[in-house]
């Protein structure tokens, strides 16, 4: 196996503990570190693609390494979108939760 | 141009620059409302969307002209090494939708974001301009990239100026589905972008019109499809993908929650509509198909009796918008039936975008009708809305107009996106969609039914209203209606104009 | 082969390692250190990949102004910790997402494995038109040349997300300025480390933005660096940040944006089309066009990072 | 253009363009003296245009056709006569009522609907038409304001649309199958028979029309719609609307070809459900829900014509079918009419008023000399002497007995003020209706070719129709006596039944209400999300 492979299914990886962590997390804080997470898992991938595409004295294919940048770009905007969201509901409730205050009631809650 | 390149590079086509006027136009309205600030942002909007209109109409009359989509190779770099713009007859039908609703919407909301007298700056109405113009500028970008890449930035664009309309109001229940949209669009666009890498991967280019020709059955491009397909849905609010939905566009206020409900969601659809048509007809399997039909059949009769079952008109709203959008995934399955018969898949295709064009302008009008309900009875309870047929007797038609559209009776817009897809439905012999069509209508037209019924009653005294509300809002809102009631007649055009430019269906389809 | 294939698995082993506790972690803060360090790690997982620009992006951006941001809110969001934990979801539903999730996983590192070879790459037409740019960065001659319209649109995406950030404002408090008032010491430790620090920071956002247009960096990291010291000055207690009406402000953010626009408009008499570049001029255009971004980027970015504001406009 | 297009044109244009006029208030509130005037050209084009000339409008994918054949025409000229008489009656009826703008709103609607059916040659206006028919006939239906209108007219719009799903389903088959998938209503029957979704499109039209005509045991909205109605409305919707259904029968079925078991199945649907109806029928006290059994009992007699001429593969029972139709258009519609006077006559008038009122009723049980018994002679042609003809003997016989029903019901509603007299602006329509009911037959009857006076008048033929009457008749004075210990069945019938789904409903709402709650959690959504991806993963790679 080569060094590109592990990086392709360590790229794999973290997209899938990014999942879990985005599924069962109930803090939207959490939820937010691993939405960043999947994303870096992905840009990760587009990395390995990159470097697969090696050629001509260049080490990576400059195109999605310059997509990589933009989207790390982007990731931080949403992310710094959600985070002031979440700190503004958080001032105005006085709690972080995504569950919808009728449907999602459980018994012993 | 150079030998590198395999085959002829797409060059630019007559009136190609207006693609880029529609695209930009937008974002110069943003920055100039952001730099201007406070009562202007209103100015730049009311200027810039007329504008936009002409635009969007020149662009329309230049494609039916030239009678192939138009095209503008950014830079002079040619795809696969640059980008191009590209609008096709889907483009251009979407672009000139948008333009519409939104002046109806900037005009509706002229009353409701005014800036307060004495006041130089307020949050609202500032917010409102430029978010319209936002919006806009991202839906545009949706409706003309032809590269998947900057397709994301455009649906991010576009989450970005959706969520703060959500939560314009800033009550706290406001914010929280602002933040629950927020989250799972940015799952559904982490997922798109992931196929998009693997699309990357395996074929070297994320040009539309080129990975068309390139995609071929494999791994890669199975495990892309899914993922773009999904994520897409994620960002669409296709049932039971819609936890967002219902609580963001019913507590958003009224001229939000029409764009919202009207526009906001259809971009994510758009592009559903070209990755299965147009980048991938040959990967997308007819189960497939199913699949996400059975999604839109769960959608409809899920959205229309919980529909049913609401005490608040914007609610109900808000899950016949869950339902409506059950019916915009009919056509996947219906397009690829025909395909698979050698036949050439218009009927589908025009069917689920004029479905998606005549619920935009009714839901918007409704939404409104809502919003004006509202100021005049200072609530929206359905049990208690007697009395607003005296009081806002073009709202409520405007309201009936709009249900009418949504059930699909003639001439409505939806009536002739009923016909189109039953007939597709039947002649490709798929005929439990037309069940699940039959029993959607008959579901849509009793809360239709239920609230003008209830708003027909008369009060013996005539109560007082909140607010008085201008005529004008009541016509903008009407007219409205009245466009979706009178879509139907888009039969009686000598050209379909969502075909132009379509690729030929089953040439892609063989490769 | 062994010894890099050694170092990169070991390194790939931490970065997993590292996520894996991050996400299962009980408390939050610790969880929001262990991204950072996550963050970290990946960046030197950049630097094997071969892709300079993206590491140093990866560790501006992902690892240092996202860290920034969750260290911000956990602190904030203490007092919900316990709370939070109860609407933890049942085992079921773990375990569901824990299949679902490794399924993904898996699937996806299948397909990433049978990715076609030789791999499709832009890399040799990129290298036969880069000379008209007259850079010698791939990367920038992509984001700024051959795919300019996915940085403007980027761009753009920045600035929305702060008029999103912004609409987040309480009402009294539209036109004021954001985030809390640092305490004023001019002899702290910060305000020591702020003057320290933020003149060197400067110099060295200056020159990545000057070697970007032939050496990885660029207009993003310097920009993002510059962020990181006007955020430095800011905690310090050195600056106060302005409140968000003040009309060079909005000058500021929107500068990158309206000079990149210009000179794609006047690209079209000049070069033929929208976002072309005159023969010749490319590369003083380019810069031109940097310039403008690194500006209007650093002052993004500080304020996404402030968040919407919270104080009124007198400070 | 040329008369007929101008004719045909204002048929349809000159109520909508009434229509159109409403929307300004100030119009709306002085129309409703004009309503009469919306179904003069109706009238004319019945006369003048049935030449079977084909108007289009619209262009080559959708060409918007009008045409009258000579079925339509016998309808469209009765129904436009009724419509003049029903709305004179309604300008008095209404008066200075403050429903009135909602009402001529609602009743120009249903008159463009109405007339327009008829004219209608292709499939898209036909069904445009139509639909604008239900949704004015509910807004008629709902005009009384009170929760038994809102309950008729919730349940009509209804099954309107469900029929109109039907048909709708039953048209778009037919264009597919149809020869350059053409929208012509005459190539409808040719596409059906050569369709391979013959017996679906059949079964769909059927059904369809079969909702809309009141056909047993889809009937139960016409008594609650036709009862709550107000008293001209009930007299066009009893009358003139539900002959949509007979007009939509008699375009698009391939009775020449049609397979002999799909005619009679439907001639013995309507023929039971023309026996059923009576029966129903005569357990009611209202005056008006008794005319509405009536109604779906002659209605049942009318598609049982068409079934029986599809069974014998006989083309003429479209043009008995309009005319068997025609008559019953003018005479319910005197009924109807005759209900709303008789309440405002006292007991000294109330013989001239109830002796014409009880000819014409009885007359629909086919006394001799009256359009009813005209009709019954023309249709024993298809009828013949087998169980068919047994049936509809019976049938004449339950009209009988119904429609003296009727009488004695009505008479129990008259004023209680003895010197009591109706209006001239209610007397004098109904008496033009009830004079046209007698009249129009025969001259329909003379001036159709193939039957002549002495046929009619003789003995033989006037002892076959006096006999069920007669029959009937004894049968009604006993039934007098016994009436009141008859069970109570109420109005509508079988929608009781229908009441019981109400829980089953109720759950499955629930039910989805929970399915939904529970889909709007995080973790549910987000794991149905990644459930979603592995199966269109699954299926893609499944199908390659």
């Amino acid at each position: 196996m080569s060094g590109l492979s592990l990086f392709g299914l360590c790229g794999s990886a973290l997209i899938g503990i990014g999942l879990y962590g985005l599924i069962v997390n109930p803090q939207p804080l959490r939820k937010i570190l691993a939405f960043n997470m999947i994303g870096s898992g992905v840009f990760l991938l587009f990395g390995v693609v990159a470097r697969r595409g090696a050629a001509l004295g260049m080490g990576g294919d400059p195109v999605p390494q310059a997509l990589v940048i933009t989207g790390i770009v982007v990731a931080f905007s949403a992310t710094a979108l959600a985070i002031a969201l979440l700190l503004r509901l958080h001032e105005a409730t006085g709690s972080a939760t995504l569950r919808a205050p009728d449907a999602e009631r459980q018994p012993d809650a | 141009m150079n030998g590198a390149m395999a085959g002829i590079p797409e060059a630019t086509t007559a009136g190609g620059f207006l693609l880029v006027l529609m695209l930009v136009l937008p974002v110069l309205g943003v920055l100039a409302a952001l730099v201007l600030g406070g009562r202007h942002a209103r100015r730049v909007a009311m200027l810039a969307l007329p504008l936009g209109l002409v635009l969007a109409v020149m662009l329309g009359a230049e494609l039916v002209q030239s009678g192939q989509k138009l095209v503008y190779v950014l830079g002079g770099w040619s795809p696969p090494l640059g980008i191009a713009l590209r609008a096709d007859g889907l483009s251009a039908v979407m672009l000139l939708t948008t333009a519409l609703i939104l002046l109806a919407v900037a005009v509706y909301g002229q009353a409701d974001f005014r800036m307060p007298e004495g006041a130089a700056d307020a949050r609202a109405p500032f917010m409102f301009w430029t978010l319209l113009l936002a919006v806009w500028g991202s839906l545009n970008a949706v409706f003309l990239a032809g590269d998947l890449f900057t397709l994301y930035v455009a649906l991010e664009l576009l989450t970005f100026a959706g969520v703060p309309l959500v939560c314009l109001d800033g009550r706290p229940e406001t914010l929280q589905a602002a933040l629950r949209y927020l989250l799972f669009a940015l799952l559904g666009s982490v997922l798109y972008m992931l196929g998009a890498v693997l699309l990357y991967g395996a074929y070297g280019t994320l040009d539309i019109a080129l990975l068309a020709g390139r995609v071929r059955p494999e791994p890669a491009a199975f495990a892309a499809a899914a993922l773009m397909t999904v994520g897409l849905l994620a960002k669409t609010a296709l049932f039971p993908l819609h936890l967002w939905l219902p609580p963001a566009h019913a507590g958003a206020p009224a001229a939000a929650s029409a764009v919202l409900s009207a526009l906001v969601v259809k971009g994510s659809f758009f592009l559903v509509i070209r990755l299965w048509l147009d980048v991938m007809p040959g990967i997308v399997t007819p189960v497939a198909g199913q699949l996400l039909a059975g999604l839109g059949a769960a959608a409809i009769i899920v959205g229309n009796l919980v529909a049913l079952r609401q005490t608040r008109l914007k609610l109900l709203i808000a899950y016949s918008t869950v339902a409506q959008i059950g019916y915009l995934f009919l056509m996947f399955p219906l397009a690829a039936g025909l395909s698979a018969m050698q036949l050439p898949n218009d009927p589908a295709v025009t069917g689920g975008l004029l479905q998606a064009v005549s619920h935009a302008t009714a839901k918007a009008a409704m939404f409104m009708g809502a919003g004006l309900i509202y100021a005049t009875l200072g609530h929206d309870r359905i049990a208690d809305l007697a009395g607003v047929g005296r009081q806002l007797p073009m709202t409520l038609l405007a309201f009936a107009l709009g249900g009418i559209s949504l059930v699909g009776l003639p001439p409505a817009g939806g009536f002739l996106a009923k016909w189109l897809l039953l007939s597709t439905a039947l002649t490709t012999g798929q005929w439990w969609w037309v069940v699940v069509m039959v029993a959607g209508g008959l579901l849509t037209s009793a809360y239709v039914f239920i609230v003008v019924m209830r708003a027909l009653v008369a009060v013996d005294a005539e109560n007082t209203p909140k607010m008085v509300v201008p005529r004008h809002r009541e016509a903008v809102v009407l007219a409205l209606a009245s466009l979706s009631f009178l879509l139907g007649l888009a039969a009686l055009l000598p050209v379909d104009i969502v075909q132009i430019g379509r690729p030929q269906p089953f040439a892609a389809g063989l490769r | 082969m062994s010894p890099t294939l050694l170092v990169d698995g070991g390194l790939l082993a931490m970065v997993v390692l590292v996520a894996m506790w991050t996400i299962l972690v009980r408390d939050s803060f610790a969880a929001v250190i262990g991204y950072a360090c996550y963050g970290l790690l990946l960046a030197f997982a950049w630097v094997r990949l071969a892709a300079i620009d993206a590491a140093l992006t990866e560790a501006a951006i992902g690892g240092g102004l996202t860290s920034v941001l969750l260290i911000r809110a956990v602190v904030r969001l203490r007092a919900t910790e316990a709370s939070a934990q109860l609407e933890a979801p049942g085992r079921t539903l773990r375990f569901g997402a824990a299949v679902l999730s490794i399924a993904v996983a898996v699937a996806l590192g299948a397909v990433v494995l049978g990715l076609p070879d030789p791999a499709p790459s832009l890399a040799p037409q990129v290298a036969e038109h880069i000379a008209s740019t007259g850079l010698g960065n791939a990367v920038t001659a992509v984001l700024l040349s051959f795919r300019a319209i996915d940085t403007l649109l980027e761009a753009v995406v920045l600035i929305y997300a702060l008029v999103a950030v912004w609409a987040l404002t309480p009402d009294r408090l539209w036109g004021g300025r954001p985030g809390p008032k640092y305490a004023d010491d001019p002899n702290g430790m910060l305000a020591y480390m702020a003057r320290l620090l933020a003149p060197l920071g400067i110099v060295v956002a200056i020159y990545v933005f000057w070697v970007g247009a032939d050496l990885p960096g660029g207009k993003f990291q310097a920009g993002t660096l510059l962020a990181a010291m006007w955020l430095l000055t800011i905690m310090a207690g050195l600056t106060d940040v302005p409140p968000i009406s003040r009309r060079w402000l909005r000058i500021a953010l929107v500068a990158g944006t309206v000079v990149f626009l210009a000179i794609g408009f006047a690209g079209v008499p000049l070069a033929g089309a929208f976002l072309a570049y005159p023969e010749g001029v490319a590369k003083p255009l380019i810069l031109i066009i940097e310039a403008a971004s690194m500006v209007s980027i650093a002052v993004t970015l500080g304020l996404l990072v402030i968040g919407p504001p919270e104080r009124s406009e007198s400070p | 253009m040329n008369t007929t297009g101008l004719l045909l044109g204002a048929t349809v244009g000159l109520p909508l363009a009434m229509l159109l006029a409403c929307v300004w208030q100030p119009l709306r509130e002085r129309m409703l003296p004009w309503l009469a005037l919306g179904a003069v050209p109706g009238l004319f084009a019945s006369w003048f245009a049935m030449r079977g000339e084909l108007i289009v409008f619209g262009n080559a994918q959708v060409p918007l056709a009008l045409a009258i054949d000579r079925p339509g025409g016998v309808l469209l000229g009765v129904a436009a006569l009724l419509w003049i008489a029903g709305g004179a009656y309604a300008t008095t009826y209404l008066g200075d009522k403050s429903s009135r703008g909602h009402f001529v709103v609602c009743w120009l609607m249903t008159l463009a609907g109405c007339l327009g059916v008829f004219v209608a040659a292709d499939m898209a206006s036909f069904y445009t038409l139509l639909a604008l028919l239900s949704v004015g006939t509910t807004g008629l239906v709902l005009s009384e304001g009170t929760p038994r209108s809102y309950r008729a007219g919730a349940i009509y719009i209804g099954m309107a649309l469900f029929a109109e799903s039907l048909i709708l389903a039953g048209m778009v088959l037919t264009v597919v199958s149809a020869p350059g998938n053409s929208l012509l209503i005459s190539a409808a029957p040719a596409a059906i028979d050569a369709s391979p979704w013959r017996i679906e499109i059949l079964v769909l039209l059927i059904a369809g029309f079969g909702i809309k005509a009141g056909l047993v045991p889809l009937h139960f909205w016409i008594p609650l719609a036709h009862g709550a109605a107000p008293v001209p409305a009930s007299a066009l919707l009893s009358g003139a609307v539900v002959k949509a259904a007979v007009i939509g029968l008699i375009r698009f079925m391939p009775i020449e070809s049609a397979p002999w078991a799909v005619g009679a199945t439907v001639a013995l649907l309507g023929l039971l459900g023309a026996l059923y109806a009576v029966l129903v029928g005569i357990t009611q006290s209202h005056p008006k829900t008794v005319l509405a059994y009536s109604s779906v009992s002659q209605m049942g007699v009318i598609v049982a014509i068409i079934g029986m001429g599809t069974a014998a593969g006989d083309g003429s029972a479209r043009l008995i079918a309009a005319f068997y139709a025609a008559n019953h258009v003018l005479a319910k519609g005197a009924l109807f009419l005759a209900v709303g006077v008789i309440g405002l006559t006292g007991a000294r008038r109330l013989p001239a008023v109830l002796l014409p009122a009880a000819v014409i009723a009885v007359g629909l049980g086919g006394l001799p000399l009256t359009g009813g018994a005209l009709t019954k002679e023309v249709a024993k042609s298809l009828m013949g002497d087998g169980p068919a003809g047994v049936l509809a003997t019976l049938s004449a016989i339950g009209t009988t007995v119904l429609m003296l029903h009727f009488v004695f019901c009505v008479r129990a509603t008259a004023a209680d003020d003895d010197d009591a007299r109706a209006p001239a602006g209610l007397v004098v329509p109904w008496l033009v209706t009830a004079a046209a009911s007698i009249v129009v037959p025969w001259a329909l009857y003379l001036t159709a070719g193939g039957y002549s006076l002495p046929d009619a008048l003789a003995p033989k033929a006037l002892w076959a129709a006096l006999w069920p009457i007669a029959v009937g008749s004894l049968l009604a004075f006993g039934l007098a006596r016994w009436q009141p210990k008859l069970p109570r069945i109420p109005e509508g019938d079988v929608v009781a039944a229908l009441g019981r789904l109400t829980p089953a409903a109720a759950a499955l709402s629930a039910y989805c209400a929970s399915a939904d709650a529970l889909a709007r959690r995080w973790p549910v959504a987000s794991l149905t999300l990644l459930c979603l991806l592995m199966l269109l993963a699954g299926v893609t790679v499944g199908g390659h």
